[in-house]
């Protein structure tokens, strides 16, 4: 059973990975591609954090007293505070560009703004 | 192991009451109802499960921080609540009375 | 047991994605994602990443809610229905989980200790960070000093999307200004209590952000999660007082000075670890001490960050704010 | 001055003068036409100083630089360059001279630009004739193409535009799609480009992709219009008759034919060839062109839709003769080259007297003109004769020493396509010129023009003496012609 | 402190540490001013480090002088200092001339937002050619896309944002495949230096996770570089950018990407995976080809001019990874050649669409009917070059146009369908390049430009700089051809062959 345990985290990836993209792919509506982009990068943050656990081991702090603490791996979840900010960031461009377009087009469905901005 | 013994008894009972909480939040009609019955969660609930916490930690550094964070929520838990029901009033939700009653009266 | 825990906590993950995904109204979709945030910093935090969830809360779920209802209140609230072509993408989605979960069964189980991750590098970290920087929290030396090209790049990016926020935004709004009602500018005027426990909060608000920002050495924390928690503070405030108020508090300029500064104090102590002797970004040589000289280096490239983070988010927010 | 040296200066000098042309276009027409003829002049003196020392043995080579490891811009002088490079300055005199009087007489528009790209045209002509290798020949060869775009779609309306288009479309697409890789393919095989002795293909291609490159060469030249890739020469008649002139007697044509007869003496060898089966075809495919090209010459009314097919067969005689593979054939191959340039360039000033003088075109029209323009018909005939074979004129000549590799070769598909191509020719030229002299003006009215402009008849009665003039004495001709085989042996 | 040990770290914090600068100068000229300054001083550095490279220099930076598999490493071989080259260069000259055609299309408050922007985008793929860090080059690839979105959202038309819109989701999702990709090879590897991940990417036993890396990398990057069925995003974001912008972005934006692509692909998993070449080529020659064609023949019927060159942009980028997919010396060789002359004929290109379009309303077929006569120079300029692009003789194409026929022939046998079908697609070049010349040259102008003048000055002139560098590198491409084939020995070097 313990196996399985295992693998659970890399299926949740693989899964929230793919349900993000088909957000992306399949929804008309802007802002809602938006959503499924953010869920896309989040799956990627939870591949990492999984794969930087390590057995019986607690955060990454080494604490004075206790002398044979061993520690998860660091590397992976400082690239991950990077790559959150990198998340956020692109999704406020792309909300940016969400509301020019309102703006602009006076919709949010990608099917109107093909219609409208014609052949 | 007294302490053991209350931190269980507190958990379980926090625990039951944000059970209640949440099927009330399903099963009641309209918005108003439902909020009264999720609001019973943010306050007993939240302060049970805290204090039975603290029970468990005993006298430490994060019973301190968990009181913090008790206050912290019980400032906040019924204004966000009373913030909800402010905002659905000023959007035109009409509270609506009991069913048979609101009959009998207009 | 707390792998059953995880477990549980993973499934109602990729329930709530697939709700977001199917909801048709936006707020629903927002309000879920916030709850998606919250659930990933959770999952952070029982494969015992802190900082990584301290980021995921403060940044994830916080200011990404914000940014996201602001930019649906000048935007349509309800999805169209979904009209043609589901199952092609459904398809090729499919296929590509199978390919994925097929490949795992070769990676390494998850946390045993004997994976090729934890041979490497990360043993280096765990050993040498106590004799060359000496501070317990080995994400925050990791992420200042040992891979601080990175989170130099890091502040870049939070710097273009603040300027690319502020630069398609600046352009006036091409339809007639709705005639606003006034509480809203005013933010909730008369509701008085939200406002009295606001007056409390926000200071401590204030209070615990600037612990978070200096207390990154030792606990977790650091620049982002520092700025961001400044931010939400500041964008608490702008609600309840209304976004003038807050406008008269930290006046625009102070934030494009606030934007510019902190990515120049970074990009500096850069440049004088370079004309002191040592490369770039080096800031042993900041004191005769190398390991102080760490430490200072850390803190000041620290403050950068978190000044850049909270300067940025609050001008993205104020463009967003001022827009309907 | 060493010969290196004259060879750079041969090269730059068209240049120089294309600027001067453009420079002196603003002062004054007459100043320009000074200026062309004087770098025409030179031009035409500096290669031909150069013949005494290639007939006594002199190659002299020159490297310029290296573009690619072992890829550079070389030239080397040697005898079939050499009878190119004076034809083709000789004749920009005389088409200078000719374009003069044509110009002024149909007042053109812009001429500067005209002058000046028929300058480039002529320096890209020195380029190929000079050129060491292949890449070279292919960088002059492109240049060529370029610059007379322009001089074909001079006029600038919607049906000039259309065929320049076909014109640069065929060109560019045989170019780019066919002999480029033809280039690389030799490159890669033999390890160098470079035009030597005896070609250096030999033992190191064998089997059917002797022939595949070969038929990449062949039908890559779009210049030298074998039949599939002709397509363009008719579609040129639409530029004025100077640049037609030039197109088909002095420059482009020429260069196409060239080209071929370079590469299948220098780079795959005669005798390589010949003992290889599969580079037969070639001898079939220009029989073919020759005999169709004639057959659709005789259905033609306009007078130089009819010169055009008439050159397409003329040319491909050249690549069957060195399709022959035999000695006296390659000799007739090169005097053919010289033979067809000065007839077709005399045919083509007649054409365009004609046309300044009395705006006809069509081959009915021509009916008794004789009497009218005596100097200009009389050099017609002589040049149609030239191009019949009959004695007294250069066509003659090259005919004869074709018969002779043919019978050499004892190749019967040649000789038969060579009588029967002079047969088709006298059945297309000789009406003309009965008609011309013989037969009256149907309405006896249109007596109204005259001669064409002196400029344009002194260039017609020079090129019809030189085409009289060559059977008499072709003696250093002749002789440059033997250096070229005896080295075939 | 003598600086040339800091040149890597210079060449990127350079441009990146002046765009908060140039974000705080209101004066009007000044931040294009400060910008152009930087840029140069950027192309500055870049000729110094080519110079260094070629003298066989080794460029090995650590970043706060932490060892190599600990710390960010800075590494530049001659692959990296060609795309250097390229970079630097285009931003430098477009910036000259790009004054007056900003100022046309954006408003003056703006602008010293959009320059900032793009000093990121010229720092974020400096980074990306500087670094030897998986991760560091992910960083990278989001500043300079992030700004690169920016750039183009900056155009007045209102078709812009949804083109840039599409930009930003297939960018991100390309950027989330790649951190995927060095997630896997991190499970496998331990590490994150370029470098060291060669080394250690040996003894990995199971293949399927680096078989599955390889693929998301590959198509992270590929969506980024706009390789064929990917490239969806470029047409409309070319067209619609600000008309400095797109001569920017073409010459170099997609470049990076594939330069990435490349190192990743002979670097990390030639090593590793063992029929990988095949698999590589197997899969990628039959896109290049689609691409060249594809996308050639849909340039055809393009009635923009700019979405015509963008759609010639693709074909071309399939030329490149047609070369890189041969897995042979001369292949390599041959695609590295063909990103510098692309990016020199297409930047000319572009420039000329640039002059055209600040003097006339649209860069539309029918309105550049007749131009040739009022702007002679600005047409002389494109026709020279499109001829580079065709590959005529004398041009940069054509050198890239012979490295990479040479390479297809050495091949062997079905080297030769190739041959075709390369020359195939650069005819297509011909027709629709020769569409343009003779839409410009001999129909009759609308009466909307007839009082068009010749575009100006220094717009003119940076855009000749652009053709007679062309020409000049047609006649000398000993600098790029010696750094190409520097660069595909080091790649290829350790391949078992």
């Amino acid at each position: 059973m313990l196996e399985i345990l295992g693998y659970y985290n890399y299926w949740v990836f693989a899964l929230v990975l793919m349900i993000g993209f088909y957000a992306v792919v399949a929804r008309g509506n802007l802002i809602k591609k938006l959503l499924g982009l953010s869920m896309l990068q989040s799956a990627v943050f939870l591949m990492y954090i999984t794969l930087s656990k390590v057995e019986g081991a607690t955060a990454p702090i080494l604490q004075k007293g206790v002398e044979d603490q061993i520690y998860s791996n660091p590397l992976p979840q400082v690239l991950i505070l990077t790559a959150i900010v990198v998340g956020v960031s692109t999704t406020a461009l792309g909300l940016a560009i969400v509301v020019r377009i309102k703006e602009a087009y006076g919709t949010i469905e990608e099917q109107d703004i093909l219609k409208a901005s014609g052949p | 192991m007294l302490l053991d013994i209350l931190s269980w008894i507190l958990l379980c009972l926090g625990g039951g009451f944000v059970l209640v909480g949440g099927i009330g939040a399903l099963r009641m009609p309209n918005f108003y109802t439902r909020m009264h019955a999720a609001s019973l969660t943010d306050s007993t609930g939240s302060i049970l499960i805290v204090v039975g916490v603290m029970c468990q930690a005993g006298l430490s550094l994060a019973t301190i921080k968990l009181l913090t964070i008790l206050i912290f929520l019980l400032l906040t838990g019924p204004t966000a609540t009373y913030a909800l029901a402010n905002a659905a009033l000023l959007s035109g939700m009409k509270p609506q009375a009991d069913t048979d009653e609101g009959r009998s009266s207009s | 047991m707390i792998i059953v825990f995880a477990v549980f906590l993973l499934t109602l993950l990729v329930l709530t994605a697939v709700a977001v995904v199917r909801t048709e109204n936006l707020f629903v979709a927002v309000m879920l994602m916030a709850i998606f945030s919250l659930l990933m910093a959770t999952n952070f935090f029982i494969l015992d990443a802190a900082d990584v969830a301290l980021t995921e809360a403060a940044v994830g779920a916080g200011v990404t809610t914000v940014i996201f209802l602001g930019a649906l209140a000048l935007t349509a609230e309800q999805e169209k229905p979904i009209v043609s072509g589901r199952w092609l993408p459904l398809a090729v989605v499919s296929v590509t989980v199978l390919v994925i979960i097929y490949a795992s069964f070769d990676q390494p189980r998850l946390g045993d200790p004997g994976a090729p991750a934890h041979q490497h590098v990360a043993p280096w970290y765990l050993e040498k960070t106590a004799e060359f920087i000496d501070i317990p929290n080995i994400v925050t030396a990791v992420l200042a000093s040992y891979r601080g090209y990175d989170t130099l790049g890091e502040v870049f990016v939070v710097f273009a999307a603040c300027i690319g926020v502020l630069f398609l935004l600046s352009v006036p709004p091409v339809k007639p200004q709705k005639s606003k009602s006034s509480d809203n500018s005013s933010g909730l005027r008369h509701h008085l209590i939200p406002q009295v426990v606001g007056r409390l909060l926000v200071p401590f608000i204030f209070l615990f952000g600037l612990y978070v920002q200096f207390h990154g050495e030792y606990g977790p924390g650091g620049g982002f999660q520092a700025g961001a928690i400044i931010a939400t503070g500041i964008i608490l405030y702008a609600l309840l007082e209304g976004e003038a108020a807050a406008l008269n508090a930290i006046p625009k300029s102070v934030l494009m000075a606030m934007v510019c500064g902190g990515a120049m104090l970074y990009g500096m102590v850069g440049v004088a670890g370079m004309i002191l002797g040592g490369n770039f970004l080096d800031y042993s040589v900041l004191h005769s001490d190398p390991v102080i000289g760490q430490q200072m280096g850390i803190i000041l490239i620290e403050a950068g960050v978190g000044i850049t983070v909270c300067g940025a988010l609050l001008s993205i927010f104020h463009a967003f704010a001022e827009r309907d | 001055m060493t010969n290196e040296t004259i060879i750079l200066l041969v090269l730059a000098l068209p240049l120089l003068g294309a600027i001067g042309i453009v420079i002196s276009g603003r002062i004054s027409p007459n100043l320009r036409e000074a200026v062309t003829l004087t770098t025409a002049g030179v031009l035409t003196w500096l290669v031909w100083s150069m013949v005494p020392d290639l007939m006594d043995g002199a190659r002299p080579e020159i490297s310029l630089y290296e573009i690619m490891p072992g890829i550079n811009i070389a030239f080397r002088l040697e005898p079939l360059g050499m009878l190119f490079a004076a034809l083709a300055s000789g004749l920009w005199i005389v088409n200078s001279l000719y374009s003069i009087g044509y110009m002024r007489g149909n007042n053109e528009s812009n001429q500067t630009r005209f002058y000046t790209f028929f300058a480039i045209a002529i320096a890209a002509t020195m380029g190929i004739a000079f050129a060491g290798n292949l890449f070279t020949l292919f960088l002059y060869y492109e240049i060529l193409t370029l610059s007379t775009y322009p001089l074909v779609s001079h006029k600038g309306d919607d049906k000039t535009v259309r065929s320049a288009r076909v014109y640069l479309g065929v060109l560019l697409f045989t170019s780019i799609g066919l002999l480029l890789p033809a280039i690389i393919w030799t490159y890669v095989v033999a390890g160098t480009g470079d035009f030597t002795q005896g070609g250096i293909l030999a033992g190191k291609l064998q089997g059917p992709a002797v022939g595949l490159l070969l038929g990449l060469f062949v039908f890559g030249v779009g210049k030298a219009a074998v039949m599939p890739v002709h397509r363009w020469l008719p579609a040129a008649m639409v530029a004025p008759t100077p640049v037609s002139a030039l197109l088909h007697a002095v420059a482009v044509v020429k260069a196409g034919v060239f080209t071929i007869t370079k590469v299948i003496i220098f780079i795959f060898g005669v005798d390589f060839l010949f003992n290889e089966p599969s580079s037969s075809w070639l001898l079939y495919a220009a029989a073919f062109t020759v005999i169709a090209a004639s057959v659709v010459a005789l259905r033609q009314q306009n007078l130089k839709r009819l010169l055009a097919y008439s050159t397409i067969a003329q040319l491909s005689y050249v690549v069957m003769a060195t399709a022959i593979l035999k000695p006296l054939a390659e000799i007739g191959a090169v005097v053919h080259i010289v033979a067809h340039a000065f007839g077709k360039i005399t045919l083509f000033f007649a054409a365009g007297a004609i046309y300044v003088a009395s705006k006809k075109t069509e081959l009915p029209q021509l009916r008794g003109i004789g009497r009218q323009m005596p100097w200009t018909m009389a050099a017609f005939s002589i040049g149609a004769l030239s191009m019949v074979g009959v004695p007294p004129t250069a066509g003659f000549v090259s005919k004869w020493y074709i018969l002779a590799g043919a019978f050499q070769a004892d190749n019967y598909v040649a000789i038969f396509t060579i009588i029967v191509s002079t047969a088709l020719n006298a059945a297309y030229f000789l009406p003309i010129i009965y008609m011309a002299w013989f037969s009256q003006p149907e309405n006896g009215a249109s007596s109204g023009y005259n001669e064409a402009p002196f400029p344009a008849v002194l260039a017609l009665t020079i090129t019809a003496a030189l085409t009289i003039g060559f059977f008499f004495f072709n003696g250093p001709i002749l002789e440059l012609e033997r250096q070229l085989i005896e080295g075939l042996g | 402190m003598n600086i040339t040990p800091h040149l890597p770290a210079l060449q990127v914090v350079v441009p990146i540490l002046s765009a908060p600068i140039v974000l705080l100068l209101r004066p009007k000229g000044m931040a294009w001013a400060m910008t152009t300054v930087t840029s140069l001083m950027a192309f500055c550095i870049a000729i110094a480090i080519v110079s260094g490279v070629q003298q066989g220099q080794v460029f090995n930076y650590l970043m706060g002088s932490w060892s190599a598999p600990y710390g960010i490493e800075l590494s530049i071989d001659s692959f990296s200092a060609i795309i250097l080259l390229v970079v630097t260069g285009a931003s430098a000259l477009v910036l000259i001339g790009a004054r007056r055609s900003i100022d046309a299309q954006i408003e003056s408050h703006r602008q010293p937002f959009f320059y900032a922007a793009w000093l990121l985008v010229l720092s974020g793929l400096a980074g990306i050619v500087v670094t030897g860090d998986a991760f560091n080059i992910f960083v990278f690839m989001e500043i300079s896309s992030l700004a690169s979105y920016v750039l183009i959202a900056g155009g007045p038309d209102r078709r812009a944002l949804p083109a840039v819109f599409k930009y930003l989701i297939m960018g991100t999702i390309g950027a989330t495949f790649y951190l995927i990709g060095i997630g896997l090879i991190y499970i496998m590897t331990g590490t994150l230096n370029l470098a060291d991940m060669e080394v250690r990417i040996h003894e990995v036993a199971d293949q399927s996770p680096v078989l599955l890396a390889a693929g998301f990398i590959t198509i992270g990057l590929a969506l980024k570089a706009a390789v064929f069925p990917l490239h969806l995003w470029l047409p409309n974001a070319y067209t619609y950018a600000p008309h400095v912008v797109t001569a920017f972005l073409a010459a170099c934006a997609t470049k990076v990407a594939l330069y990435v692509l490349i190192r990743f692909d002979f670097f990390v998993f030639q090593q590793n995976l063992s029929g990988h070449d095949l698999q590589f080529s197997y899969f990628m020659i039959p896109l290049a080809l689609l691409a060249a064609l594809v996308a050639s023949s849909m340039a055809l019927f393009e009635r923009n001019l700019k979405c015509l060159l963008a759609y010639s942009s693709v074909a071309q980028i399939g030329y490149i990874v047609l070369g890189a997919s041969l897995v042979t010396v001369a292949g390599l060789t041959a695609s590295i050649v063909h990103i510098f002359n692309h990016a020199l004929a297409k930047g000319a290109l572009f420039l000329a669409v640039a002059c055209l379009a600040i003097r006339l309303s649209s860069t539309q077929l029918t309105d550049i009917a007749g131009v040739a006569r009022r702007m002679p120079w600005t047409m002389a300029a494109f026709v020279l070059a499109g001829l580079s692009l065709i590959g005529v003789p004398g041009t940069a194409g054509f050198i890239s146009k012979w490295y990479l026929i040479t390479a297809v022939l050495a091949k062997g046998a079905w080297g030769i369908a190739l041959v075709f079908i390369i020359v195939i697609s650069s005819l297509l070049a011909v027709v629709y390049i020769w569409k343009v010349i003779e839409q410009a040259y001999f129909r009759e102008p609308q009466q909307a430009n007839g009082a068009v003048r010749e575009a100006p000055l220094e717009l003119l002139a940076v855009t000749w700089v652009a053709v007679l560098a062309n020409i000049y590198f047609g006649f000398y491409p000993a600098i790029p051809v010696s750094l190409s084939s520097a660069a595909a020995e080091l790649l290829l070097g350790q391949m078992p062959q």
